[in-house]
């Protein structure tokens, strides 16, 4: 196995933990969400990667084609997609909330006033 | 044609639209009760039919599998289905009043429909035959749990929900980078299809590096999904800010659904000889399950807020049940699985009273229960029933499950793990009878707030829970028997 | 009827008579009619299974199986029938004298006692028709939550921490070593049945056999075998009725008992002895005979000195047991009468005197004899009882227990036993002189201006009664010994 | 050429990424997010996944980022903790890439044409779906009727996602919304000196929506589909929404009725399931809708990516109005 | 012909490769927010253009041209918006456009 084979992934893992380190260091909750965004999406870019055939073409049907890349891997991701964005909605919809009764999006200081009652 | 495993789905997805739809409120809540009764009669048709002529396949859309997706029901499926429609059902007659007093009226409608969704998410999860559509319902169960946790009414509700949400989302990425993995080997997605073929990979050639990380993600990511011990920091909070009725819902199934999906994964997948006698998951297993047993119960006598307690109990609980897999063997799943279905009836049955207390009282904290044996006779007395369930009493359902997984550690020669759980079972006695002792040994309680008993309506069904409890400690062929043949058909690798 | 019926009424007639006393808590004339009622019907169920000579033979039902293996299985054997017997006859007259003691008293939740004290029966009767270890765990258990509130009914600080002491004790032991002992033995000898000549594969190996012995001689806690005997004097913070039935008869007795139906019907005798196990339930139980007297000894709270000695006559029970010769099994079974028509009489006395006096310490004894000559009588014929002088039963229990040492061989034994004697007389005689010989002594809290006579008839009836059964037993031992002689004849 | 691109994107992106992890500013970090969506689009635009990109452009770059922005309107628009336990995290997050990439070892070529992805259940999607389903964007008939469950669980997800925010911020709270203006005195909205914006926006809005339909009903044959339709649909609203203030937004569509249409879309997306069941085929067999199972096909991705455009849209704006509507509760 | 047609749809995407880069270079390195604001605009619309109509060249008379057309309109009337709204909302919040922005550092 060449470098040339497998860039793809590596970059798409280096993304993914990217968004994964951001999440889990960053207490700032919205800064967390984004982080969860990038980890999902950087996914998505394996799935696809995964799709891709060398010299194919998008997968819509026309005359003078004949290869085509892996619809599937899209389809599933367009799903993922929306999970994501849903995910995100939800949790920004909480982090409203949560400055709401806290006045603050700062885990330690959301933490230091539930534990200060 | 025999459209049950699909309507058993549809039935609660498509009511929750409808709840939204009405403008009376109580209309919505009738909406979900005869949704969820009416799942629970179509998920016991199902039982008997996979109990006599074993599994159902439907294929969604008319497509074969692996092209179009398949709703494959066995034993353990339908197991886990009654288990979720059976509380469902429950917790939905229970939910009127508890809601009515713990939910702000506007989000009535909305709350009823997220319930229903959560339960057709989880339903979802048991009967499909498609890796990704798992994860499908997975997310819509995770997402709508997450908001009904933070409908809660303190505002740490709301930080749980968060916490629980990115730790929730994190386990689903690592599924379906794990999936990913599984489909970039194979090329498919269904689950027969793929046992098939990851069987085909021969051992330390080209794809097992591959197939082991799949494995290692798809693990983590499910015990973060099941709370296992280290990866459990969600739970407790989750558990004791969510309104009464999301607990005692999520409590009693959720993790359960987690739990199957392992199993399913582990066994019907990847394969027993793979997964057990290659990558040893006995043996990763073992040590987070004892651990979670005994530090889940220590913590538990500790909290000052019951529902916390119960919480961290059913880490313990849960541990008891990745026990039953980790000892790899048949008598260790069925101890697994029929915990599984018995933890679903003491903790629901305990969360009711729990929910009961706060309907009275407002709050569960152990000096809340002082002199509640009297003024909430039945309550309490339903708690201490469920408590004897939890402790693993003679003549309770969960006597029977700590029987079978004791036997089965002596069946593998486990001394020592075998201590462990009884120890389990004796830490329970201790964070239990605190409140038992409270509630009933106290001088009483000078504030005299709520002192008659709960509402019938919360009480019918706690009862049945109670009862079932009894029930199946005393006649446990039903459960246990559907507990060793799902136990049979996962080791066999689901080709049942 | 047939005798499975009785036997099943036998658990269910408690049960039942819980149940009616909890819908009549209002009323406490009907309640009480009802518990004396349900005593009375048991006796008669008992008395029946007992008069039925076929019953031993065909008395074995099962309940249900909630596990393969593992049934809930009644059975009737003589061991069984008599502790039935002792524990029902008890009962009846000590909700007599509760009821005495309660109303004088002015005690609180009378409701809860009483519908406690008819489970703990019904719990007492599942253990002594137990079929096999699975019914017989779970009776056991029923047994310790359902006397915790009893234990704990004052509900001040002591009670609390005594019901704690009780329930952590009791609890901790049989799940920790009784039920890995019988899933054990599950294993091991594929039934948990009790089967004349044990269940256990001969084949076992002798390590296995002492460690299997030592689980269960602590496991079964009841037996209070030192050093897991601290709950019983702790539990004697509980109303004296309490501590009589329970912590005489019924709780310390099914102790015994599932000890002594172990020892029989699960290790086989030969299996034991070419094991040498039993030495170790020997040594134990001489140990303890010794010690418990001589704590008993320390005592000046009466009811802590009865429960020092009560902890040491039980060792006799289960040391007999352990002998494994038919003679001493006979001696075990007299011993389990024996000793629970005595100390109940004992308990009873120590209740009169609190309830008359509102005395509990054994100095302020002196001269009580004279204003409450009844009870002091009763008490001084069950200190008999309890030393083994004529014409009290004790003397047949251990004169059956002499020879059984003497058949067995184990020499020593008799030492101890003597020397038990010695002590039981060291710390009994004196209480009995001081009632009737010494004159009266006044404390600041008991001055003369308080004179008191006996306690209410019903307790000085009931006490009088338990006397004269020990003293019968001396005179009519047949009844014992002919079960006794089944259970040889069977085992 | 393909390759140079790719890398060139990827490296942005990687750049990305780490800036999102430096900087504070959350403006910044949500503007670069909503880049990062964008590469994104683009790297699988070059990867043949048109209808991903498009979706992913519609949504991540569109989408998440006005959402994201009316957070952070609503709230604290900087970070002011530092990341607390750097190095056990990178640990953990080295540990776990390590043995991502020791995964990949063994996974096929990148491209590979005879990876297993490629031989096993695509190639029939390709040769056969045109004479099963018809549709020539074999996404489309994968997405429409292979999975259609799949599908359905996808926009029940959106629903849920919708219910939620409805659930834990309230029709009332966003109704609240105008009166708190009023009480504040605040009876034109700080956009109305925008005339420009303005004509400009009511020229386009019209645009936009046509656009939208077009998508809608061209995805049978070009990317898109129900589902960026929806997302586009919505933007033009928002759009409307932005410039005349959430007030006047709300008065054209009501909260509440955009809960209604929601849950219309899901019902019509499973009634169309159910009248299957009806006609005797399996759940969302189209084939039984008509005579000629193509037809019936074709009518069955019709009404169900109708289905899905309105619930996408609905929901969309209903969470857009949900979050602006909470901008200065708290002032 | 052809020839012609790719020099001048060539030169056109050259050129307006090179707007777009001096606009980038112009946003780095100029003092302040309305000097960078008018590199960025003036050569986005002129680099946008530029490029499209390269395209447009290229792609001949075809449905794409026509596609391309109408992102050119919509980019022709969007970016000079958006430059505008930028500058209005930076006057609004006190933002001065200075004569000469070199001296006030």
């Amino acid at each position: 196995m060449n470098i040339g084979a497998h860039y793809n992934y590596w970059v798409a893992i280096f993304l993914m933990m990217t968004g994964f380190y951001i999440v889990i260091t960053h207490g700032n909750l919205i800064k967390k969400l984004i982080g969860l965004n990038l980890f999902s999406t950087s996914v998505f870019i394996l799935y696809i990667s995964l799709g891709k055939v060398k010299g194919g073409s998008a997968p819509i049907a026309a005359p003078g084609i004949e290869v085509y890349s892996n619809p599937l891997p899209h389809v599933l991701i367009l799903t993922a997609i929306v999970v994501g964005v849903a995910t995100i909605a939800v949790g920004l919809a909480l982090v409203l909330l949560i400055y709401d009764r806290y006045g603050t999006i700062e885990e330690d200081e959301i933490r230091l006033k539930d534990d200060s009652l | 044609m025999n459209h049950l495993p699909a309507i058993q789905v549809i039935i609660p997805l498509l009511s929750a639209p409808l709840c939204l739809l009405l403008r009376w409120r109580t209309g919505a809540w009738l909406i979900a009760l005869l949704a969820t009764w009416a799942t629970f009669g179509v998920s016991l048709v199902l039982f008997r039919t996979v109990m006599l002529h074993g599994a159902i396949s439907y294929d969604m859309g008319g497509w074969p599998a692996p092209w179009g997706i398949n709703y494959h029901i066995d034993s353990l499926s339908a197991f886990l289905v009654l288990i979720v429609t059976g509380i469902g059902a429950l917790t939905l007659a229970y939910a009127y009043k508890s809601v009515k007093r713990e939910i702000r009226p506007e989000s009535l409608r909305a709350f009823y429909a997220l319930l229903l969704i959560c339960q057709a998410g989880l339903l979802g999860i048991a009967v499909t035959g498609d890796a990704f559509n798992m994860y499908v319902f997975l997310e819509i169960s995770s997402l709508s749990a997450y908001a009904l946790i933070g409908l809660g009414q303190r505002r740490r509700a709301l930080r749980a929900a968060f916490q629980y949400l990115v730790m929730g989302t994190i386990g689903a990425t690592f599924i379906l980078i794990g999936i990913g993995l599984l489909y970039s080997l194979t090329g498919t997605l269904n689950i027969q299809d793929l046992a098939a073929r990851v069987a085909l990979i021969p051992e330390s050639a080209y794809g097992h590096r591959t197939l082991i990380t799949a494995f290692a993600f798809l693990t983590v990511g499910f015990s973060l999904k099941l709370a296992l011990f280290p990866l459990h920091l969600w739970l407790p909070n989750a558990y004791t800010y969510a309104p009464s009725v999301v607990t005692v819902f999520l409590a009693a199934t959720a993790t359960k659904v987690a739990v199957y999906m392992l199993l399913r994964f582990s066994f019907c997948i990847l394969g027993k000889r793979f997964v057990f006698e290659q990558l040893t998951l006995g043996n990763i297993l073992l040590l987070p399950s004892l651990a979670a047993i005994l530090i889940g119960s220590m913590v538990a006598i500790f909290q000052y807020d019951i529902k916390r307690m119960l919480a961290y109990s059913s880490i313990g609980q849960i541990g008891y049940m990745t026990l039953g897999i980790s000892l790899n063997s048949h008598a260790g799943l069925s101890a697994g699985i029929l915990h599984m279905f018995n933890h679903a009836l003491m903790k629901g049955a305990l969360f009711m009273v729990m929910g009961a207390v706060v309907y009275r009282t407002g709050s569960v904290y152990l000096s809340d229960f002082r002199g509640l044996g009297r003024r909430m006779p039945w309550t309490m007395a339903a708690f201490v029933l469920g408590g004897m369930s939890l402790i693993g009493f003679p003549l309770t359902a969960g006597f029977i499950s700590k029987w079978i997984l004791v036997e089965a550690t002596l069946e593998a020669g486990w001394w020592p793990v075998t201590g462990i759980v009884l120890l389990g079972s004796l830490l329970a006695v201790i964070y239990l009878w605190r409140v038992i002792e409270t509630a009933y040994f106290n001088p009483r309680h000078e504030i005299e707030h709520g002192t008659e008993e709960a509402p019938l309506s919360l009480l019918l069904p706690m009862w049945i829970l109670v009862g079932a409890n009894i029930y199946f400690g005393i006649d446990t062929s039903i459960p246990l028997d559907m507990a060793e043949r799902a136990a049979t058909l996962l080791i066999s690798g689901g080709a049942l | 009827m047939s005798s499975t019926v009785l036997m099943q009424l036998c658990i269910l007639i408690p049960l039942v008579g819980a149940v009616l006393i909890g819908l009549s808590s209002r009323a406490p004339n009907i309640r009480e009619g009802v518990t004396l009622m349900s005593a009375a019907l048991l006796l008669a169920v008992v008395a029946g299974l007992y008069l039925d000579p076929a019953a031993l033979e065909t008395g074995t039902l099962i309940l249900a199986e909630p596990v393969a293996g593992a049934a809930i299985k009644l059975e009737l054997e003589p061991l069984g029938l008599l502790f039935a017997g002792v524990a029902s006859l008890l009962w009846l007259i000590t909700s007599l004298y509760t009821i005495g003691y309660m109303r004088a008293n002015q005690e609180q939740h009378q409701t809860r006692l009483y519908i406690c004290f008819a489970i703990a029966l019904a719990s007492t009767m599942g253990i002594a028709m137990a079929g096999n270890l699975f019914t017989l765990f779970i009776f056991y258990e029923t047994l310790t939550l359902s006397t915790y509130p009893l234990v704990a009914h004052k509900e001040d600080e002591d009670a609390i921490f005594g019901g704690r002491f009780y329930l952590g004790i009791l609890m901790s032991t049989s799940i920790g070593l009784l039920l890995p002992a019988i899933i054990w033995v599950w294993h091991a000898g594929a039934s948990i049945d009790f089967v004349p000549g044990g269940v256990l594969p001969s084949d076992m190996s002798v390590t296995s056999v002492w460690v299997l012995l030592f689980l269960f001689a602590f496991g079964i806690g009841k037996a209070a075998l030192m050093p897991i005997h601290r709950w019983l004097p702790e539990a004697m913070v509980a109303p004296t009725p309490v501590s009589a039935l329970l912590h005489a008869v019924a709780v310390v007795k099914a102790g015994v008992f599932c000890m002594v139906k172990v020892l029989v019907y699960i290790f086989s005798a030969d299996i034991l002895l070419q094991s040498g196990a039993n030495l170790l339930l020997i040594t134990l139980a001489s140990v303890t005979i010794v010690v418990a007297s001589l704590i008993a000894l320390q005592q000046d709270n009466l009811k802590r000195r009865l429960a020092y000695s009560t902890v040491s006559q039980l060792s006799y029970i289960t040391l007999a047991g352990a002998l494994l010769t038919p003679i001493s099994t006979t001696a075990a079974m007299l011993h389990i009468a024996a000793h629970a028509f005595g100390k109940i009489t004992l308990f009873f006395g120590a209740g009169a005197i609190y309830t008359a006096a509102h005395k509990t310490r054994v100095s302020e004894l002196s001269g009580i004899g004279r204003r409450m000559p009844w009870t002091m009588g009763a008490f001084a014929i069950a200190t008999l009882s309890m030393i083994g002088v004529p014409p009290a039963g004790g003397f047949i229990s251990k004169w059956y227990l002499f020879q059984g040492i003497w058949t067995s061989g184990y020499w020593f034994l008799l030492l101890i036993l003597l020397l038990s004697t010695l002590l039981n007389c060291a710390y009994f005689i004196p209480i009995v002189y001081a009632a009737f010989f010494r004159a009266e002594t006044y404390t600041p809290e008991h001055t003369p201006g308080q004179a008191h006579g006996e306690a209410p008839w019903t307790m000085v009836l009931a006490l009088c009664f338990t006397a004269i059964l020990s003293l019968m037993l001396f005179f009519y031992p047949d009844t014992v010994l002919h079960l006794a002689q089944q259970l040889n004849g069977g085992g | 050429m393909d390759l140079v691109i790719d890398i060139v994107l990827l490296t942005f992106l990687g750049i990305i990424a780490l800036a999102i992890n430096r900087i504070d500013k959350l403006f910044c970090v949500i503007m670069l997010s909503g880049l990062y969506s964008l590469l994104c689009a683009s790297l699988f635009v070059t990867m043949d996944a048109v209808d991903v990109a498009f979706t992913e452009a519609a949504v991540g770059t569109g989408i998440a980022t006005v959402l994201l922005l009316s957070t952070i309107g609503a709230t604290d628009t900087h970070q002011r903790s530092a990341p607390h336990r750097p190095l056990l995290a990178l640990l953990v997050v080295c540990t776990t890439g390590a043995i991502l990439i020791y995964g990949t070892m063994d996974m096929p070529a990148f491209g590979d044409p005879e990876a297993p992805v490629h031989q096993h259940v695509a190639p029939r999607y390709l040769e056969e779906s045109q004479q099963e389903v018809g549709p020539p964007n074999i996404v489309t008939s994968i997405l429409g009727s292979y999975r259609g469950i799949d599908t359905l669980g996808e926009v029940v997800v959106i629903f849920t996602a919708g219910l939620s925010v409805v659930g834990l911020i309230g029709f009332r709270g966003m109704q609240k919304y105008g009166d708190r203006q009023r009480a504040a005195g605040i009876t034109k909205d700080d956009m109305d000196e925008h005339l420009v914006l303005r004509v400009v926006i009511k020229i386009f809005i019209p645009l936009i929506l046509l656009f939208a339909l077009y998508v809608q009903f061209h995805g049978d044959y070009g990317p898109g589909g129900g589902f960026q339709a929806g997302v586009i649909f919505a933007s033009g609203f928002i759009f409307y929404t932005l410039m005349f203030g959430l007030d006047k937004g709300m008065r054209v569509i009501a909260p509440r009725v955009l809960g209604y249409i929601g849950s219309l879309g899901v019902l019509l997306y499973g009634g169309v399931g159910i009248t299957t069941m009806l006609l005797g085929g399996n759940f969302l067999d189209y084939d039984v809708l008509m005579h000629d199972p193509l037809h019936g096909q074709h009518l069955g991705i019709f009404l169900i990516e109708l289905g899905i455009g309105i619930t996408v849209f609905s929901i969309m704006l209903l969470i857009f109005f949900a979050f602006s509507s909470r901008k200065g509760l708290r002032q | 012909m052809e020839s012609i047609l790719n020099f001048i749809s060539a030169l056109c995407i050259g050129l307006g490769v090179f707007l777009g880069i001096t606009g980038a270079v112009g946003i780095v390195r100029l003092p302040n927010f309305f000097t960078r604001l008018h590199a960025a605009s003036v050569t986005d619309s002129g680099c946008a253009f530029l490029i499209l109509s390269g395209l447009m060249l290229q792609s001949g008379f075809s449905i794409p041209t026509l596609k391309l057309l109408f992102i050119l309109v919509f980019l022709l009337i969007t970016s000079p918006t958006a430059s505008h709204a930028l500058a209005k909302t930076a006057l609004d919040c006190g933002a001065e456009p200075t004569p000469h922005p070199y001296e006030e550092r």
